[in-house]
């Protein structure tokens, strides 16, 4: 693949977006010791989107949410949230901000039930809030309802998807990050979530999606970009990157 | 991320826990049976001490992992902080009879030194724990002991090396007979007291957003910071609560046998550490009950004459429990995550 | 990160540093060197200025020999804690064990007589046998209950040695424990030089031993397992067995230190061995450095010196400056506090961090799970 | 803490002489505090420079815990030093002292005091040492100074184990089992329990006897020996706990003897141990009426001295009885408890005396031998040899004593006292009530 197949940068589709973006990095580099992991890495997620960012192993997708949510702090570049320079707050408060992930391997608390689990998500809120938006996830998702006072640990793999994004979204969030929804879930659950995701969106949540399943995240996404061992190699609107030679080659399967 | 840790309480009352009621009710019966009712009386107070201490260290290990050496000694400085309340602005020497006045006297003095003994642990945790929360795991097992040195010694300037008097504001002859012993009023107070901390905790643990927030960060840091929790917040806080404990616990002392001396802490804390670790560390309810177990053996050790190996037989049983129970009498199983 | 990672970046580091590389290409050769000069250079130092101000240059001598015994036994603890990574907290009881088999095999109250070289191997032997009756049930257990299981050891010892008064006349000790006696030589109390010679040869060999083990098989063993139990036994590493070794090894150098410290002594009693002496050398091994053996040993030398030497002189110390009126001994334990909270604060991995262990520390703190385990396992679903 | 305390006596005495209470109290020599016994042996004249001098080492636990031993018991050697430099010296000799401590973290250890030891023995100005404190200290330390042949006083120890052969001594004293230089101004335990069990049984008609040790050396020493002369007479001994010093609930032991109705608790070991918390646990439980007995481990002076018996036990310490391994009877000890007290500003502790007494040894011998020495090596042997010349007797502090061929004190005067909660100004003392000489039965 080559960098030359760079299609349209971000700021194209920017047009139909108006003004300022939700969440900007600019350049970000981050370390992990002496590893560089992100090696300068500008994307920008306009209000209402859903962007994806694709990539092989270790292509710094997880990084780059890291980079945002504040559990890492660039070294080099910033990351500008509605406007203001976040790169150096810490990750709870970026959280009151409103950030919200469901992060990678969903990290449930497995000992505390279902219930427990969303009134953590919505930890930064107050009791009624917390108690409204309990019954817009389980509206969401249902399933969850019945499982109320389990024990997060004994949820099925697909359950427990579930409960890391309705706990997510417990923040009420601007922009939700998530971090490999699909993972070792099967075909038909896959599809729920992207459903999940969809009308999530509809409902006017922004979405940055990291997906390994670069064929899904690009159904649903507005935007994509593709980043490779730390930096962006491409972006583009998503249709226009699943017609993309080098997209369909590495990520889609295609020959 | 660390491995699996939580500060884990039954949460409500249901089928599955009967067994364990059960065990526990059963285990009670067999020791009265043992002692009678005297030692019995004698076993729950000092076994309210070590529970109140052991919580503490349950506390703190299961949210960062760290054995808090120097919890003995905080234990401790709350015995004299709760002395010198008595006999310093209050100005008491002997009992009080007034039982109103006792328990304005009583609310004042847990709350009041509570509060302090919350605030050194604090204190504590900020400067010798927090610096070194990336660390490798041992030094701040080695602050630990320092902050026990260094408390120690700071008592020891202040109080001097003896023992110091407390005056016991519990008239001591205030007593009642049943089943033909003689049991202290004193002695339910300081069981009655330790059970409602215990209570106390668990529900604020079990039930509230900041209990929520303790066990999640105690379960995954990182995950619980992604759910806004302010995870120095919360670690502090949690020293606050393990350490007002140790307070509580201090108090109790002073009340019970009179006088408070600055090297106390050492072996109570030891046999609250072991108590905790019994019980499964991390555990709330295991640390009480390890509580309990250790001052029934102390009891027992005196009942029959074996006094001289009551050490031996507190941590021959640790080992027979973790030989055949690793993880402590209720501590989670392991594998437990996926 | 897997045993033979971190080799390899130890190799990358050698060709890096060529002196380094000649050393560690015989790293025998230098550590008998090594050795050699400080076994020398020490005295020398306490016959000078300040060192000679405090003591004379015999009683340095004599504080160098008992100061060997606790790198000896640091040396020991930092197989099991530093190398395998078990946390022991009893280890004095260890230390107790070799120091009365040694008075049971040459003191009048037991009528044997045995060479003190022989009973040197005995004392190792009892102590490692007790290490593995202690470590063969209990080492399954996750780190800190293993913990709390050998506190609660090293205070059953003790306590043994004390109620058990028939056998080692209990809280009174055994007195009289004969000093050892080299090819008709009598060492005696008057001449602190082949105790210190003696210890400087058994250092010596610790040492050996110890650098032999850690490249071997076993070391790498130890290290895998500390790194991570589960992949290791996946590996075809036995846990228990390379966790027993390291416990019955660590045991069998502090009996070794034991029946020295006896000789030397010639006293044994209970109260010798608490709880604060396995805080002593625990704390020497992290503030020295955990897994390194010259920073392990550095470390235990000097709180040794600190604590019975320095520390001891914080009067006449003062005194220099006019400083009179307060009794500073009476606070040396809080001195001694703050310098163990700020040596912690300064330096957390200790003085002389190994380079392993440096690189793996500040990798560690950053380093996620992600690159290695999460997008690992991003590849291997479909 | 296996020791005992004896100069409690100090205290002891002058508050009984004070309160009159006691009719056997000889009335005070009106000497002045500055002229105590040593002082006075000095001869006049031998005025000197300060420019030659000698050093006593003391070796004792100075931090931690055992602070509250030591630290009194230095005191009592700066005391006597003190006063004899503002006397114009020894026989020409400044006196200079050389302080150890023998504790490691906080507590005494023999290995500490091996090395202290060491350094005296290194220096040779140092005609002789005071302490140690600990006799497990003791058992590392004699064999030292034997081999080296530097006189050792020990104010404290008491184990038998240290000086007599039949309980092991030779072991210790090896290198040279004939050459004493270890003297210590305190009579061994197996006479105190002696008088302990006979003073429970004749005087104060007990049958029945619990008894609890606090399983260190001088604790469970005196307490064994106790229960065996308290068997001999014919009473019975209902058990015989151990109860390390490490405990602080005392009320499970006592509640289980209960039912044996013992008539009287006899305890082995010293306050600090749980002596007090002992006397007044017992009251907790409804024993306080007991009689309560021990040796001089818990005669440590009146209520109101911190970490005292009778402070630490409260109003419970009534109703019991101690012995002191000393005669009551001392000359000068208001004369020594007013100079302690102006020179420190508190009450002497319960081995002031003692060290002041042991001092007072070492000086009376260098003033004996001082003019016939030439070389300190000399110096050092003759002192050691007066001092434990069993025909040389010392005008000290606990009286006129001499030391017989293992180093004990010829004195085996045993006191005995009873508490007395209205003494002392209402805060408790002990009270003397006889005293009765046990020199034959010592051997």
């Amino acid at each position: 693949m080559s960098e030359t197949s760079v299609q349209a940068p971000p700021a194209a589709g920017a047009a139909a977006r108006n003004g300022q973006p939700l969440l900007e990095l600019q350049d970000v580099h981050t370390y992990y010791g002496h590893i560089h992991a992100l090696q300068g890495i500008s994307l920008e997620v306009h209000r209402d989107e859903i962007v994806t960012l694709i990539g092989a192993n270790g292509a710094g997708k997880t990084t780059t949410l890291k980079a945002i949510n504040g559990l890492l702090h660039p070294r080099h570049g910033k990351v500008l949230f509605d406007g203001r320079d976040v790169s150096h707050v810490p990750a709870h408060e970026l959280v009151r901000a409103g950030i919200g992930q469901a992060p990678e391997g969903r990290r449930i608390f497995s000992r505390l039930t279902v219930l427990e689990n969303l009134q953590m998500g919505g930890y930064t809120r107050s009791p009624r809030e917390v108690a409204q938006d309990v019954e817009r996830v389980f509206a969401l998702f249902p399933r969850l309802r019945e499982r109320a006072r389990q024990n997060g640990g004994t949820l099925s793999g697909g359950e427990q998807q579930m409960l890391a994004i309705g706990r997510a979204l417990m923040c009420r969030p601007q922009v939700l990050l998530l971090d490999e929804p699909s993972l070792g879930l099967s075909p038909i659950l896959v599809q729920q979530i992207f459903a999940i995701i969809r009308e999530i969106n509809a409902q006017g949540t922004t979405i940055l999606l990291v997906e390994q399943n670069a064929l899904q995240a690009l159904n649903v996404a507005h935007r994509g970009y593709v980043l490779q061992t730390g930096r962006v190699v491409l972006a583009g609107e998503a249709a226009a990157l699943r017609q993309d030679e080098m997209v369909r080659k590495a990520y889609l399967g295609e020959i | 991320m660390q491995t699996q840790r939580s500060i884990r309480l039954p949460a409500r009352l249901d089928g599955s826990q009967l067994p364990f009621v059960a065990a526990i009710a059963g285990s009670l019966v067999v020791a009265y049976a043992l002692v009678g009712p005297q030692q019995f009386s004698n076993f729950l107070t000092i076994g309210a001490v070590y529970a109140l201490i052991a919580l503490g260290y349950t506390m703190v290990y299961g949210i960062i992992e760290l054995i808090n050496f120097a919890h003995g000694d905080v234990f401790m400085v709350g015995s004299f902080v709760a002395l010198w309340i008595l006999s310093g602005p209050l100005g008491l020497h002997g009992s009080i009879d007034n039982p109103a006045l006792l328990a304005v006297v009583l609310v004042g003095l847990f709350l009041v030194t509570m509060l302090i003994l919350g605030a050194l642990g604090i204190f504590i945790e900020r400067f010798a724990y927090r610096p070194l929360r990336n660390a490798p795991r041992l030094a701040p097992l080695i602050t630990a002991i320092g902050v026990s040195f260094i408390l120690q010694n700071i008592m020891q300037a202040f109080f001097g090396p003896s023992p110091v008097n407390s005056p016991q504001i519990f008239t001591l002859n205030a007593r009642f007979d049943v089943a033909g012993a003689s049991i202290g009023y004193l002695n339910v107070f300081i069981v009655a007291v330790a059970v409602a901390l215990m209570i106390a905790l668990q529900l604020f643990v079990g039930r509230t957003r900041l209990g929520r927030a303790m066990r999640s960060t105690a379960q995954d840091r990182e995950a619980a910071e992604l759910m806004g929790v302010d995870i120095n917040l919360t670690i502090a806080f949690t020293f606050f609560i393990g350490s007002a404990l140790a307070g509580a616990a201090g108090i109790v002392w002073v009340l019970y046998f009179g006088y408070a001396v600055f090297n106390q802490g050492f072996y109570a804390g030891l046999f609250a550490f072991t108590a905790a670790v019994l019980g499964g560390i991390g555990n709330t309810t295991g640390a009480a009950l390890g509580g309990f177990v250790i001052g029934f053996l102390q009891v027992a050790a005196a009942q029959y004459g074996y006094s001289r190996w009551s050490e031996v037989a507190i941590f021959g049983v640790l080992v027979l429990v973790l030989v055949f129970r690793p993880t402590g009498l209720l501590g989670q199983q392991l594998g437990e995550r996926a | 990160m897997s045993a033979t990672a971190s080799r390899a970046s130890g190799a990358r580091e050698r060709r890096s540093n060529p002196l380094r590389a000649l050393l560690e290409a015989h790293r025998s050769l230098a550590a008998i060197l090594g050795m050699a000069v400080v076994t020398a250079a020490l005295p020398l130092l306490a016959a000078m200025p300040p060192l000679n101000g405090f003591n004379s240059q015999g009683v340095w001598v004599d504080s160098f020999a008992n100061a060997g015994v606790f790198v000896l036994l640091a040396l020991g603890l930092n197989i099991v804690v530093g190398l395998a990574g078990l946390l022991d907290l009893g280890y004095a009881a260890f230390f107790a064990i070799g120091a009365y088999t040694y008075a049971f095999g040459a003191s009048p109250f037991s009528g044997n007589d045995f060479p003190f070289w022989i009973m040197l191997l005995i004392g190792a032997i009892v102590a490692a046998t007790f290490g593995l009756l202690l470590g063969a049930p209990t080492l399954r257990l996750r780190g800190d209950y293993l913990a709390i299981v050998t506190l609660g050891f090293g205070e059953i010892v003790p306590t043994v040695f004390l109620n058990a008064d028939k056998y080692t006349k209990g809280t009174n000790g055994i007195s009289g424990v004969y000093q050892p006696s080299l090819a008709g030589y009598n060492f005696t109390f008057t001449d602190p030089w082949p105790y210190y010679l003696t210890m400087a040869v058994i250092l010596t060999l610790a040492i050996l031993a110890i650098y032999r083990l850690q490249d071997s098989r076993v070391g790498r063993a130890w290290m895998a397992i500390r790194e991570d139990e589960l992949a290791a036994a996946s590996n075809g590493v036995n846990p228990v067995s390379t966790k027993l070794l390291a416990f019955a090894l660590g045991a069998s150098t502090a009996g070794l230190a034991g029946a020295f410290y006896s000789a030397k002594l010639t006293f044994v009693s209970p109260d010798q061995f608490g709880f604060t002496v396995s805080f002593t050398v625990l704390a020497m091994v992290v503030l020295g450095g955990m897994g390194n053996i010259w920073g392990v040993g550095v470390g235990a030398f000097l709180l040794f010196i600190i604590q019975s030497v320095l520390l001891k002189q914080l009067n006449p110390f003062f005194a220099s400056f006019g400083l009179t009126g307060i009794d500073f001994l009476q606070y040396q334990y809080l001195l001694y506090g703050l310098a163990l909270v700020a040596m912690m604060l300064l330096r957390p991995e200790g003085l002389f961090p190994s380079v392993r262990r440096r690189r793996e520390l500040h990798a560690a703190e950053e380093l996620p799970e992600e690159p290695v385990a999460a997008e690992a396992a991003e590849g291997s679903t479909p | 803490m296996q020791s005992r305390r004896i100069g409690a006596i100090a205290v002891a005495a002058v508050v009984v002489a004070g309160a009159c209470s006691s009719a056997a109290t000889p009335a005070p020599s009106a000497a002045p505090a500055g002229s105590a016994a040593p002082a006075s042996a000095a001869p006049a004249g031998s005025a000197a420079t300060g420019s030659k001098y000698v050093t006593i080492g003391v070796d004792l636990p100075l931090s931690g815990g055992e602070f509250a031993n030591g630290d009194p018991t230095k005191k009592g050697i700066q005391l006597a030093v003190d006063q004899a430099n503002a006397n114009g010296g020894i026989a020409g000799y400044t006196i200079k002292l050389s302080v150890k401590d023998d504790a490691v973290n906080g507590v005494h250890n023999p290995q500490q005091g091996a090395t202290n030891v060491q350094t005296l023995v290194a220096d040779p100005t140092v005609i002789g040492i005071v302490g140690p404190f600990n006799s497990n200290v003791g058992a590392a330390e004699i064999p030292i100074t034997n081999q080296a042949g530097l006189l050792q006083c020990s104010p404290a120890n008491t184990n038998p184990g240290l000086t007599k052969p039949q309980y092991g001594a030779l072991d210790i004293r090896k290198a040279f089992p004939n050459r004493i230089n270890y003297i210590r101004v305190a009579t061994t335990d197996d006479i105190q329990g002696l008088a302990g069990a006979q003073f429970a049984y004749n005087d104060l008609g007990k049958r029945r006897a619990y008894i609890v040790d606090d399983t260190e050396t001088y604790g469970k020493g005196l307490a064994d020996v106790f229960e065996a002369q308290f068997k001999k007479l014919g009473g019975t001994v209902v058990k015989h706990d151990g109860a390390p010093s490490s405990t602080t609930d005392y009320t499970p032991l006592l509640t289980a003897v209960q039912s044996k109705n013992p008539d009287v608790v006899y305890f082995g070991g010293v306050t600090a141990t749980g002596g007090g918390l002992l006397r007044k646990q017992m009251a907790q439980v409804g024993m306080g009426s007991l009689a309560f007995g021990g040796g001089d481990g818990i005669v440590d002076g009146p209520g109101g001295v911190e970490g005292s018996f009778i402070t630490v036990a409260g109003a419970a310490a009534a109703n019991s009885f101690g012995t002191i391994a000393a005669t009551h009877d001392i000359p000068n000890a208001q004369a020594f408890s007013q100079a302690y007290q102006k020179a420190y500003g508190a009450a002497p502790g319960a081995y002031s005396a003692s060290a002041y007494a042991c001092t007072q040894v070492i000086l009376q011998a260098l003033q004996a031998v001082a003019a016939t020495a030439t070389s300190p090596t000399a110096l050092r042997e003759a002192v050691r040899a007066y001092a434990t010349d069993p025909t040389h007797k010392f005008n000290t502090q606990l009286g006129t004593i001499s030391f017989d061929q293992n180093g004990d004190t010829s004195q085996h005067i045993i006191s005995f006292y009873k508490t007395d909660m209205t003494a002392a100004g209402g805060k408790g003392d002990w009270v003397f009530v006889r005293q009765q000489d046990f020199g034959q039965s010592s051997q």
